[in-house]
Order: C-alpha cells, then structure tokens, then sequence
C-alpha cells in the first residue's frame, strides 16, 4: 500500500500467495495511448503522498473486511509516465477466484473514487491539462479509427 | 492559531503555490477556510459546493472545527488508478 | 495459449498489453495447500496436450469474438506442482478495465469446463485421487480452523 | 478401418494403458465405440452416459462416425485451473 516514483515492480507483487490461496487476480492500469479520442504522449500523476497511502490502506482494510478470506496489495505510481507504463497495480489473493476477482475489482473501482492522486495528460502538440473523470466518462470512448 | 494549506493539481495552478501556512481565528470550520479561498481566488469561485476535504490525512466535513497545526486541502477531482 | 512443464513465467505475460490498452487483467490458480477440508502435498496435472492447447485457442477466439477490443493469453502447467506453484495463468488486455475483468474471469471458467487437463491430489499420508469437480464443490470448501 | 484410442487419468487407470490402436468396421460410431468399451471394462459400465469424446482433438457427438486415422479420446471429467 504505497506511493512510488519508480516503476513498479510486477513479479515481486506475485509473492503475495498464502499457502491456502487458491486464486490471485491482478490489476495493472497501463498508460494509454489516447483518452477521449484525443492522443496521448505522456502521463503526469500528482499524488497528496501520505493521504493517498492512508486511503489506500483504508481501502485494502474496508475490502478485507467485506471479504474476509482475501488479502489485497496495491501500488500506485506517481511522477511522469509514458506509454504501457504501469500507473497501478493491485493484487487480490484468495483461496477461491470468485472473492479474488470481486475485492480486485471493487478496489481498483474504489482508488479511482477516493484516493487523492491527479493525473495531467500531455498531447503530441505540446498542449496539456489536469484529468477530470466528473466531466468525462473514461469509459465513454471516442473509437479511434485504426484501433 | 495556524494551519498548513496544501494545493495539488488544478487548485495549485489557481492558488500559484503547493503550501502556505494560515494564521485563523479560534474556532474557524473547514467550510469557513473553503468561504475565504474563495474571495482570494475567482477561480474558486467557479466551484459550486465545497470540494471534497481533507484534515491530517482524513476526509472531513465543512462543519469539522479547525485546531493549531492542522494539515488542510481542498482536493481537486481525483483521477488515479 | 499453451501447456508447459516448465514453471510459468508471469512477468513475461505481462508485456502483451497494446499501445491502446489501459487496463491488464491477470488471473493466477495456484496449488492450494488443501482442498475440500483435506490437506495437499503437492498436484500432479495430466493434459491431453494437443486438444488442451486447441481448446484454450478456442476459448480466446470466444472470448475476442464477445470482447472484441479484448486479447487474451492463456498458459497451463502440466506435470508435479507443489503447494503455491502457478497451475493457469491468464492474462487479458483491453482499453479499459471492464472488459479485461470480465474476459479474464469467464476466460478461467470456460478452462475448467472444457480444456482436457485432469488433477490428480497428492495427501501427506500418502493417499491420492484423481480430482472430479462434477462430483465435488471446489467453492464449497470446509473451512479449515486455522485458515 | 483403424483408429488410435487415447486414455486420460481415471480412464487411463482403468483400461490399464495410455493408447492402443482398434481395428474398427467402416461405419463405426463414436458412440459404437465407447459401448465396447463398457462391455470390456465394467468400470466404464459404471459411467451412466458417455462422457465427452473427442475425434482429432475436437469434441464430437455419439453420432459422429470414425473414420481411418482418427484419434479418438473419451474424457473423464476435467479438472484444469
């Protein structure tokens, strides 16, 4: 449960297993290539450090409460990153895959909402700005043409 | 007493520094602090309802009641992950 | 989409994500140190390998024909496993992460329906048996005192 | 007409091998197949339907007729994952 400014370190998260897990689901957010139709060169992430920290092990802690057989891990970048790197990554481990997947899930869903960490997009033209995911739905994609 | 205000992001662009340190009168709320940013920076003032706050770390409410050496921000729309 | 004897290499799976994919979704099983409230000594996978490997190349076709902005790789282990071992790795990509949960989950499910590879159970007093889920609820497990 | 017959796991213990080749007349069914083989080991008797088959590592129905060279498999249930 921590902030890094070095990439992340995605085998070394895969030790997590228990003995009696079963099942581990991973979640890697990876730097895209464009956003909103519009294209992508480099990704800034500004994190408030010790809160973020803070909240993601208040997450991981709400997630091992709801679903007390599973154990959560999760590391967030921050800093500049380019494209296919990894921004977050999150492992779920579990004696069964349906518990592994549901908290994997649920806490990627839940970092996005509350942990305080901002991203700024720059485009090939040189223009920039701060991601506000209130006014643009990430999933509402604008299809580029040759994807 | 005397808090420190922390910006990131967009409200560190409006406010133009990361960090400044708050001399404020007994007693005064989050939403108080939220009221007088606004005043000082029209940008603020865009915002229709106080964004989401945090104290020492935590999410607070505009109601919560400041204390000496209090850790402040006003957090712009989160976008990790 | 292959079976191998040798141990999965995971951090390798994870370089398949697209300039456009935003979101990687991993699921790992792995050998459990009991099953069904009886304790495992390790797991020997028996596949029919030339089916199995045909079947998971089937499944993906499947599963980017549903998800088609999704791919999917998948690797199973065949051979004697012990406890903590990668027995299936899976991995989707996708722009986003919806879509790389949903095939990575149905991707592990439609495997342990159709793919030709059998488990049989090693115990530590010595006693085996070769493992049929029709018979037995994997997710209706006796839980263990001390889990 | 002959085809190659495989075994896995339960059902290799109980036919005793892994594969044998079977002289079968032209015509044959898969599901001609596997009711000889429930009349030479009675544990397959035990099976009430035929289990899954597989000709040249694709699922086939009962109906599906052999032909020279296939590979044929009938599966115990699979435990993959």
């Amino acid at each position: 449960m921590y902030i890094t400014f070095n990439p992340i370190d995605v085998g070394a998260l895969l030790n997590e297993a228990r003995p009696s897990d079963g099942g581990v689901c991973v979640f890697l957010g990876v730097v895209r290539n464009e956003n909103e139709g519009r294209p992508t060169a480099s990704i800034q992430y500004q994190a408030y450090g010790p809160m973020a920290e803070a909240e993601m092990a208040r997450i991981a802690r709400q997630l091992e409460a709801e679903w007390p057989r599973v154990r959560v891990a999760m590391i967030h970048r921050a800093g500049s990153l380019e494209i296919g790197e990894v921004s977050v990554a999150i492992v779920a481990t579990a004696p069964h895959r349906s518990e592994a997947f549901a908290a994997c899930r649920a806490a990627i869903d839940r970092i996005k909402t509350t942990v305080p960490i901002w991203k700024k997009e720059f485009h090939p033209d040189g223009s920039s700005e701060w991601v506000d995911p209130t006014k643009t739905s990430g999933d509402r994609v604008i299809e580029p043409s040759g994807d | 007493m005397r808090v420190n205000l922390l910006y990131f992001a967009s409200f560190r662009d409006i406010a133009g520094s990361a960090e400044e340190a708050r001399d404020l009168p007994e007693g005064t709320r989050v939403g108080d602090l939220w009221r007088a940013l606004r005043s000082e920076h029209p940008k603020f003032a865009a915002y229709p309802a106080m964004p989401p706050a945090a104290v020492n770390h935590e999410y607070v409410d505009a109601d919560r009641i400041l204390r000496d050496g209090d850790e402040v921000a006003y957090l712009p729309p989160v976008a990790g992950g």
